[in-house]
């Protein structure tokens, strides 16, 4: 689990967070005496990094969707709690954390309280593997994807048991539905990451990020690609219960869904976790599809990709799942809700199926590399050659 | 692909049936309903409604307070309709007195009635949108009603509960630029009815949760006395401006919308209709309305209501409202009946939902465009 | 700063700066008001400029209600359980002559209570039938206000008034069919 | 039929105005003999005997009045009766007529007519609730308005409420 940098190509870009690494790991070597003492160390430091990270990009989130929202409903979003309300999402948590704490008097106590933690770190864990940057990644875990995809999972756990246990009928009917719904959506989730997986050839992130150099898979693969990126999409809404498909805290329908018992820090946490699953759905699919922190490089055409080169790969990451948070923020303001069965025969009829097809054609088209800029044909050994490019001067 | 799951389907007994409370602060019930619902998992076996949770005891009232004192009450009967209701209390006691109001006051009160219906049917599409889960219609739904309150403002002075009909005629002579007001409204409000369909009848979701949901079959209709859009969706061709004329409707031409199919989906569609036909009638009126002349006729100080029954009829946003008034003589009215057509409406709504999902109570019951305080009175 | 001077310094005036700047209302309206208020969240006079804007429909994630409308014997004990639900800092506005003293129901009428301050502790109470939007924002404000005056910690719920009405449990001896 | 006719003067007319002449005649055949045509302020209504009401009613029905608007109860308490009035419409046709007939006020108690319209069963259910009179082999009769554990019925003349404080006009 230690965060070591992988040796990469100098020419990969020139703002590389190697030297932040390495310095960090010579101070910290110097410090503490034991060489397990420096990795302990350096996996508190991560798991500080990232909590604090999770949190303020859960306040920021929350931020955006009112902002958005106010002004797709021609309203302007908060605005008088600080320079046009910024401070709102630091009031919101605030008095969260100062609410009274209420926990039904007939809810089952011990699995009422663990449910919100459940969800929470569920969606916490996921934020490990996402490769923010090239060596900017907490955990480097060579089956990363397939771990995404159980832990993610687990959050349904956290939905059921939060429903079951409050003890009532309206979070009944909110959990069972959560289950259904999440598991079944869950199903074409995986099948369109495996496409992205068959073209990538591994399921570590960074390999996929390393693989899609020569050309982002969404356009590389010819049609496949771009009609996997639309089923992930529309079953990664569905699996972080977005409006289409939000039946489970259906405000209209069932008070508040499977959080009508949760009161103050445990609902926050409910609240925190839902915006999470957001970014890390749209963090995944952008990883897979849309080539995470890879700038944009269309197969050998020196010159563009030289240009795309000068903007550091954190803010190619962090622009593209942005574009995929408002895409996800766009559903929620402008679709109703599906009715329960109608949503599990739109996955079950249509979805699986389609998922299934386009694997099936991906498989083919991987195996005879027939897509663009694929590596060239004779070269048939396991590991693509990179293709070779001059050594950029450093920092010119 | 819409069909309802047969109730006695085997899939009702394997579980063990249980009651949901729809309880009387509900997103949804618009106001203070209960509904007691017997479900079997989703499916839906039968809805008893519990009311009376915001009955005021108008009618009780009614019989302490004259003739004029009366009008504001029945403009908080169903708000979202206030001048029609105001209109049916001052047609039964023109009627009991014998009282023939002028020409403008009778065009002034076809034009407030028609655009309450436009603001009501408004209100009505957003908070539809907002029970299907999606919440930006809701919001240029009040856009547009805010423009209409306008209008109500410049000349009734309040927003929602207007006092403006009153026993005799109206209250005020419009505002100057009235007319200059309500024409640019209809501008600017004709194009956006488009925009409404675009935004959710287009929706191929809100389509596949309301075609075929809910189905109100013509004789239940009846035999329930349901009125109003809800009625002519399932293709009863009843409205109280045809059927028995009042005011300078007989004047004006203009079509009742109607569908046939009678679910949720030909009830949307018949009030989105029914916006453009009162669009069409506002203009008619604005064309014939007299340019000036007296707006209420002279009324005694005190009104002694005659012996005998009288009863009005008139065509509110959701059905048919009808006055009943007994009186004796004395000034105060010896009994007065309020017949509010969400009363008979609701009553209807038990029968048809049987088999549906929870989500679909919600769907069905916004198609039915309650007001709760016009059921409890 | 628009709220009037960020750097705060006591912990206290931030805690009750984060509770008045993010009131949560629960969407509780019983006749004509509740229009008034839905008018008051649309785009003309929009409440999320001031942080009202998520209105939780379960009292538990609720911190304030906004009682728009009429309270009946009826619905005065729904509407005391619906209180006694939500987490302690609450708060109670009372929109509307109903709320606040029976409005246009206060003669004659045998079955609404006369103010809602009878039912459940009020801290604002806003007259008019129905007040206006601007109306509205401006007691809510004044809510803010108030909170912002008073201590965060030393903060006691305030005791319930006495309402003879406990609905009275159905004694199964008596039969309510009439049949 | 609402809007008043001119030569209609609130004391009983001499001659009827010719569409009501044509009504009267049409549902006197109907109805038979025992309703008797009464025209007092300006809804025409026939006064029936209580046990004829469901009866008449289902011949009303027939008779293509298929629009019941609604069942209400007039409270008499000087001459000891309630008068109930029926008041029936045609959902494809202008006319309309109330039934109206007498109950005695110790035990008040009538026919239900929820067989024949449904819309009945809720109006009565309302009568019930704020008058406390009795409809027989009613679906189900209870309280619509009122709270279950509510004394009395309020729309009463002679209702005393001591509970919820009734504060009654100064003027």
């Amino acid at each position: 689990m230690a965060v070591e940098a992988a040796p990469l190509k100098q020419s990969m870009n020139n703002y590389d967070t190697n030297e932040l690494v390495s310095v960090l790991t010579a101070k910290l070597q110097a410090s503490l005496p034991e060489p397990w003492l420096v990795d302990a160390a350096k996996i508190v430091l991560a798991a500080i990094a990232l909590a604090g990270f999770a949190s303020v990009l859960a306040m920021i989130l929350v931020y955006v969707e009112r902002k958005v929202a106010g002004h797709f409903q021609q309203r302007l979003g908060p605005m008088r709690v600080g320079p046009h309300g910024i401070f709102q999402p630091i009031a919101d948590s605030l008095k969260l954390l100062a609410k009274e704490e209420i926990t039904p008097r007939d809810a089952d106590r011990l699995i009422y309280n663990l449910a919100p933690l459940l969800t929470f770190v569920a969606s916490f864990v996921c934020m490990g593997f996402i490769p923010f940057a090239p060596n900017l990644q907490a955990v480097r875990f060579n089956v990363g994807l397939l771990f995404v995809l159980g832990i993610s999972s687990m959050g349904v756990l956290g939905i059921l048991a939060a429903g079951w246990s409050s003890n009532n009928k309206w979070s009944l009917l909110g959990a069972m539905r959560a289950g259904a719904q999440i598991i079944s959506y869950e199903l074409s989730a995986a099948l369109a990451l495996l496409v992205g997986v068959i073209f990538a050839g591994s399921l570590d992130f960074h390999e996929i990020v390393k693989s899609q150099e020569a050309g982002w898979w969404i356009w590389r693969a010819p049609v496949v690609g771009l009609v996997t990126f639309i089923i992930y999409t529309i079953a990664s809404t569905a699996e972080c219960n977005r409006t289409p498909f939000d039946i489970v805290e259906g405000e209209s329908e069932l008070t508040a869904g499977f959080h009508t018992e949760y009161s103050s820090m445990k609902f926050a946490m409910f609240f925190l976790a839902e915006f999470l699953n957001v970014f890390i759905v749209s963090a995944i699919s952008a990883t897979v599809f849309l080539g995470g922190w890879m700038p944009l490089h269309i197969g050998n055409w020196e010159a563009a990709n030289r240009i795309f080169d000068m903007i550091p790969a954190w803010i190619w990451f962090f622009g593209k799942v942005s574009a995929l948070v408002f895409v996800v923020m766009w559903f929620r303001w402008t679709f109703p809700r599906l009715r329960v069965d109608q949503l599990m025969r739109f996955e079950w009829k249509f979805l699986m199926p389609a998922s299934f097809a386009t694997l099936a054609v991906a498989a083919i088209l991987a195996a005879s590399q027939t897509y663009f800029f694929a590596p060239e044909r004779p070269a048939a050994p396991p590991v693509a050659p990179a293709p070779t490019k001059p050594p950029i001067l450093a920092n010119k | 692909m819409n069909a309802p799951v047969p109730v006695e389907s085997p899939v009702a007994d394997t579980y063990q049936d249980y009651f949901i409370n729809m309880g009387p602060q509900h997103p949804s019930t618009h106001g203070v309903l209960r509904l007691v619902v017997k479900l079997a998992g989703e499916t839906v076996l039968g809805v008893s409604p519990h009311m009376g949770y915001v009955h005021r005891g108008i009618e009780k009232m009614g019989e302490a307070q004259t003739a004029m004192q009366f009008t504001h009450l029945t403009s908080r009967l169903d708000y979202l309709s206030a001048h029609m209701n105001n209109w049916a209390w001052a047609m039964v006691v023109e009627q009991a007195l014998g009282v023939q109001v002028p020409e403008r006051a009778e065009y002034l009160r076809v034009i407030m009635s028609e655009l309450t219906r436009i603001s009501s049917h408004q209100l009505w599409w957003g908070v539809f949108g907002m029970d299907l889960g999606a919440f930006t219609p809701f919001l240029y739904a009040f856009r547009d009603r805010e423009k209409v309150n306008d209008i109500f403002e410049k000349t009734c002075g309040t927003r929602l509960t207007m006092n403006y009909i009153v026993p005799g005629g109206v209250m005020e002579d419009a505002d100057a630029d009235f007319e200059k007001d309500t024409r640019a409204f209809l501008e600017y409000f004709k194009p956006l009815i488009e925009e409404y369909e675009q935004l959710l009848s287009g929706n191929i979701i809100v389509q596949e949760r309301t075609k075929g949901v809910a189905v109100l079959p013509p004789e239940l209709a009846k035999s329930y006395g349901v009125t109003g859009p809800t009625l002519r969706a399932s293709g009863v061709d009843y409205d109280v401006r045809k059927n028995h004329p009042y005011g300078v409707y007989p004047r004006l031409s203009f079509q009742t919308a109607l569908a046939t199919e009678g679910d949720s989906w030909a009830r949307y569609k018949v009030r989105l209709e029914e916006m453009r036909q009162s669009i069409k009638i506002i203009s008619q009126a604005l064309d014939q309305m007299p340019k000036s002349g007296p707006v209420r006729a002279k009324l005694p100080a005190v009104l002694r209501i005659p012996p005998g029954r009288y009863l009005s009829r008139v065509e509110t946003a959701r059905g048919e409202l009808a006055i009943f008034l007994v009186g004796d003589g004395k000034p105060l009215p010896y009994r007065v009946k309020i017949r509010s057509p969400n009363f008979s409406n609701l009553s209807a709504f038990p029968a048809i939902i049987k088999g549906w999902r929870v989500a679909d109570i919600v769907t069905a019951m916004s198609t039915f465009d309650l007001v709760i305080p016009d059921i409890d009175r | 700063m628009p709220d009037g001077g960020f750097l705060l310094t006591k912990f206290n005036d931030l805690l009750n700066w984060a509770r008045a700047n993010s009131l949560w209302p629960l969407t509780f309206g019983t006749s004509c008001c509740a229009i008034e208020m839905m008018h008051t969240g649309a785009s003309r006079h929009d409440w999320a400029r001031f942080g009202f804007e998520v209105a939780r429909a379960t009292p538990r994630q609720a911190d304030m209600i906004v009682v728009a409308g009429t309270i009946c014997f009826k619905m005065a004990t729904r509407l005391r359980t619906l209180y006694l639900q939500m987490p302690e800092p609450k708060w109670v506005l009372a929109m509307g002559a109903c709320a606040v003293s029976g409005g246009p129901f206060y003669y004659e009428s045998y079955s609404v209570v006369k103010g809602v301050d009878k039912i459940l502790p009020v801290d604002v109470y806003l007259p008019g039938c129905p007040p206006r939007p601007e109306a509205l924002l401006h007691a809510l404000m004044t809510l803010q206000d108030k909170i912002k005056r008073e201590s965060a910690f030393k903060r006691k719920p305030r005791p319930l008034p006495d309402f003879p009405f406990e609905s009275l449990p159905l004694d199964p001896a008596k039969d309510y069919s009439g049949r | 039929m609402s809007t008043p006719t001119p030569d209609q003067t609130p004391a009983p007319p001499p001659g009827l105005p010719p569409e009501l002449e044509a009504l009267r005649d049409k549902l006197a055949a109907v109805l038979g003999t025992d309703a008797v045509w009464e025209l007092k302020g300006k809804l025409p209504a026939f006064r029936l005997p209580a046990k004829a009401i469901v009866s008449a009613c289902k011949t009303l029905r027939q008779a293509g009045f298929d629009y019941l608007l609604f069942v209400t109860a007039v409270d008499y308490p000087s001459e000891n009766r309630f008068e109930i009035v029926y008041v029936a419409g045609q959902y494809n046709g202008p006319d309309q007529i109330a039934l109206v007939t007498d109950i005695p006020r110790d035990n008040p108690a009538v026919e239900s007519v929820s067989q024949v319209w449904d819309t009945a069963e809720w109006h009565e259910r309302e009568i019930f609730d704020l008058f406390g009179i009795r409809f027989e082999n009613h679906r189900d009769l209870r309280r619509i308005l009122l709270d279950d554990t509510w004394e009395g019925y309020p729309l009463r003349k002679d209702y005393v409420d001591k509970v919820h404080n009734v504060v009654k006009r100064p003027y």
